[in-house]
């Protein structure tokens, strides 16, 4: 089993995705929404609940996905908990740059998430780990439609 | 000689060992490992011959066809026609101006779809297309559909992904006017029985259009014993180039349609006035055809027939037995696609382990297969899957290269423990 | 160093001498003689790096594209796209998502009258389309028109062969819903004053589709600068291979048509419910590309950008001159099409030798030229010709090649007496 | 020159080409037929006078083609003066076993046809050749509709 590929399957991550967190779905979210990959099947709902600042109070998953998107999911919740929405987008936005260039960006704290640096060896997988992001941010703008990293 | 010691008598096994040093890309190191190609049903290897071909149109012939004097003109159209001819011998067409070049398997599905059906299709008309078509034999129906009212209907597939027969003939009635079903599914590795099939079809007066993408590189195809109206095949799964392939179907029926585009050597005569249309195969050809892949296509049907589908067949089938067998041995393995009439695909999930995660591990192993819905989304939909892994089998494959995907798949496992 | 004395300060001359040793085809004797090629505008040539770009491909990343997680895969997929996005910068597109893969440029033109027209047009609706037009550039329009009532109409063309914009100024209405034009004629060599045209058309409301096949291999091109809606291009004229080409189109255009064919990578998802659209540029890329096809076309626009554009659209001019003045020395020898505005074609008949004679007689002596009506009779019928000899110039062709076919025709005129 | 060539464009079928015999309409015609060959523009009717045994009294051509074509248009109809309809399609089929295999068949006796031979070196050319007399069958059935050679 190559370095790369112990770097991309943490154990961290696997365990998020065999145990992911904030799970299951929220019974009166404010904002939802639906997000698919179809090369791979994935297949993603994020819901939010926000205050009146736009903070995040609650957010959840629900979906079946890869390891790398299940994770991705699991640990995004984590962090953005509390975060406003513009807090969050800018944390998508340093996530994604790491994803790409491999780089921690140094602008926000990505904490834990920095732990998906691997994933830059395997450009394919991009994907799956911002496949959770895109529909979260989605949500955010309460998109209907469900939105697709194609 | 690498054979397989459980080949009939009469059927000479595969050098496999020799195939292998036919295709330059198999020499390839991918991950530091020796590649093993496990996704022909996606794309297959060239074999050199097949390169060369290319080469030597494009160093030695190359001109545009058919309407030129000069002798560059004159080859390139005898290279172009001589390969059409192969492709008519290769499913047994009765003429060669039945034989239509295309792209590939998609083009002369949509081919049939708007030229065949559009015209034909009234409201209400009905289309039968299996659910375990390939998106390229089910979405040129939902379009006609769409342009002319016409319905798309599921035949459906039993749990080992055997077609329903007693559930086509239940849909069969006046009202239908097409049957779409592939020959082999490429998601499943089922064969399908187009004979009988066609027959049901034409009993109701309905036409039979045949995908057969996944059976040209495996079986010997005569579209006069199968009895269906067109038959489509694409170049790049029979060890041809890209962009090349072709549509066979019934002279009666290519008369009788409107061209599917317009423009180059597909007219007789062009004036502000209108129109005329050349005869067949030249109607449905318009434009530049992919003569550099016509050519490699040529040496590719040679080089088949040279090993003879019979061989191929048999090579493929005792692969697949080693496969299953092989596969079932791997903890948590769900096989999808067990028919007793299946080709050299082997389909499955590992449980608690997505698809995806373990294309990128096997990858790493120097294992090339496909993940994800093998543009059978329908399909994933019948087995409740989101996702297959798909190792697909031909030629250049042995019980080796089996072994390596065992092997790798162990080392998911482990990594998922 | 084959320097043409008249080169403008600026622009280096072409080696030509050292361009033709890149196309091994070239080297080729043609019954007994030197192979001289005056045909590229049916067909140019391939230098060895785009012959070797194809083989590279199949040798070393032969798989199909886009749905693949392995290794090969990802490597197709990567010169597959890379190959886009020099298209893009061939044309100057303002996004690489607009470049749609085709066949060439019949297909491209047959994709927008079927997908942009079709479902727009209603009866009465007009189609320009000038007489100059390739049939590639008005049998796709006749078609549309059959199916939707519109019409099409002729733009006339001057005794010269320029575009007579009177004329089409005097068809321009509220009922123009297209305007069909060549960027150059490939019977009569014209340039075609594309931006006015574009602007004109707009003025109306009508949008402008532009056949770029004959202006790709001689001109810089800029589909922001022309202001067009869609543009088409065929590879194989810009000496890439045969079998793959591109459409450009507004990215506003191209969101809002329906799909042109149906099948693999076009779709979102797929079920017996019905089925969603990828987004750009997939949604008209059904099928398993020409992905052999597309990495030597990637090859081929690396060569033309390394000689450079300009240098080419000056060596065509010069040689032009020189072949024009040259063939006007026959006896006898009547040029069509000699608008101020020309690239490198000079199309023309000999007093009493049919043009088809001649293409026999010439190609003895090891001069590929074409003959025939070259897919414009409407051209053919404005000039009162059955028929032309076309000559046709490129990179590789110097003023002894124009020699070689000026001699030829000397010994026609001899033999006919 | 080469001799193929040489061979091809005879001075008899030069001479025919320059001086086409029974050029031109008939007044009133038995029969007649428009071929053309798109590839080369090739474009001639040919015009057929019978006697009620269907033995050709008088045929004529026009139109507008190659040296082959118009030499061989010219040559037909000298050939087939006077012979019936069957006779002539014995000439065609003798004529056409010429242009393709080289050899004289020797069933029936092609004349002059003969100094077509030379067609064969030249497969594209054969088309050419032949027009006239496709045209020519195409009369003596009475077809309406122009036939082609593609
Ligand atoms: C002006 C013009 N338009 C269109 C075409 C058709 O291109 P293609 O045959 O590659 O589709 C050609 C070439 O044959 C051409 O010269
Ligand atoms: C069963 C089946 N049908 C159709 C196709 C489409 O063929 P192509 O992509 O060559 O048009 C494929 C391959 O992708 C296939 O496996």
């Amino acid at each position: 089993m190559d370095a790369d590929l112990r770097e991309l399957y943490q154990q961290v991550i696997l365990d998020h995705h065999r145990k992911p967190r904030n799970f299951g779905p929220l019974t009166a979210p404010d904002r939802a929404a639906v997000g698919f990959n179809p090369l791979c099947g994935d297949r993603i709902q994020v819901q939010l609940m926000l205050d009146e600042n736009d903070r995040i109070t609650d957010v959840h998953f629900t979906g079946e996905g890869c390891a790398i998107c299940t994770a991705s999911a699991s640990m995004m919740t984590e962090s953005v908990q509390s975060k406003t929405l513009d807090e969050a987008k800018q944390l998508f936005h340093g996530f994604h740059e790491l994803l790409t260039t491999g780089d921690d960006p140094g602008e926000v704290d990505l904490g834990k998430l920095s732990l998906f640096a691997g994933v830059r060896e395997f450009p394919v997988r991009v994907k799956c780990a911002t496949l959770p992001w895109h529909t979260l941010t989605a949500a955010a703008e309460n998109r209907e439609e469900p939105i697709s990293t194609e | 000689m690498n054979a397989t010691p459980s080949s009939p008598p009469g059927i000479a096994p595969l050098d496999v060992e020799r195939i292998r040093r036919d295709f330059p890309l198999l020499k390839r190191q991918v991950n530091g490992h020796r590649l093993v190609y496990l996704d022909s049903a996606a794309t297959t290897q060239r074999p050199s011959v097949v390169i060369d071909a290319v080469r030597d149109f494009y160093e030695q012939h190359n001109a545009n066809v058919h309407r030129g004097v000069h002798q560059l003109s004159q080859e390139a159209t005898a290279i172009f026609e001589a390969t059409r001819e192969k492709a008519r011998a290769f499913v047994n067409a009765p003429e060669v101006a039945e034989m239509i070049y295309v792209r590939g398997t998609t083009e002369a599905i949509n081919l049939v779809a708007q030229s065949w059906a559009r015209p034909r299709l009234k409201p209400g008309d009905e289309i039968l297309v299996t659910t375990m078509e390939h998106h390229s034999n089910i979405v040129p129906w939902q379009l006609v559909a769409e342009q002319t009212g016409a319905v798309v209907r599921p035949i459906a597939i039993d749990d080992d992904g055997t077609l329903d027969l007693d559930d086509l003939d239940a849909r069969l009635s006046e009202r239908t006017r097409v049957v779409a079903v592939g020959h082999v599914s490429n998601s499943l590795g089922t064969v399908n029985p187009i004979a009988h099939i066609a027959k049901r079809a034409r009993s109701v007066g309905a036409i039979t259009v045949v995908d057969g993408a996944q059976a040209a590189p495996h079986y010997p195809i005569d579209v006069q014993a199968l009895g269906c109206d067109f038959y489509a095949f694409s170049g790049h799964k029979v060890f041809g180039p890209t962009g090349v392939g072709f549509l066979w179907g019934r002279r009666e029926w290519l008369d009788a349609m409107p061209p599917w585009m317009g423009g180059g050597d597909m007219i007789n005569s062009v004036s502000f006035q209108g129109s005329t249309w050349a005869p067949l195969p030249s109607k449905f050809e318009a434009g530049t055809p992919n003569v550099g892949g016509a050519a490699g296509l040529g040496a590719a049907f040679d080089y088949v027939s040279g090993l003879g589908l019979d061989r191929i067949a048999q090579h493929d089938h005792e692969l697949l037995q080693y496969g299953t067998a092989r596969l079932l041995e791997v903890d948590g393995l769900r096989l999808i696609g067990t028919s007793p009439k299946k080709t050299g695909i082997l389909s499955f999930v590992l449980a608690g382990i997505h698809p995806h995660d373990i294309g990128t591990i096997v990858d790493r192993d120097g294992v090339a297969i496909r993940t994800g819905h093998h543009c059978a989304q329908p399909v994933m939909e019948r087995f409740g899957v989101p996702a297959t892994v798909r190792a697909s089998l031909t030629i250049h494959n042995d019980r080796a290269d089996i072994d390596r995907l065992v092997e790798s798949l162990e080392g998911v496992r482990r990594m998922f423990g």
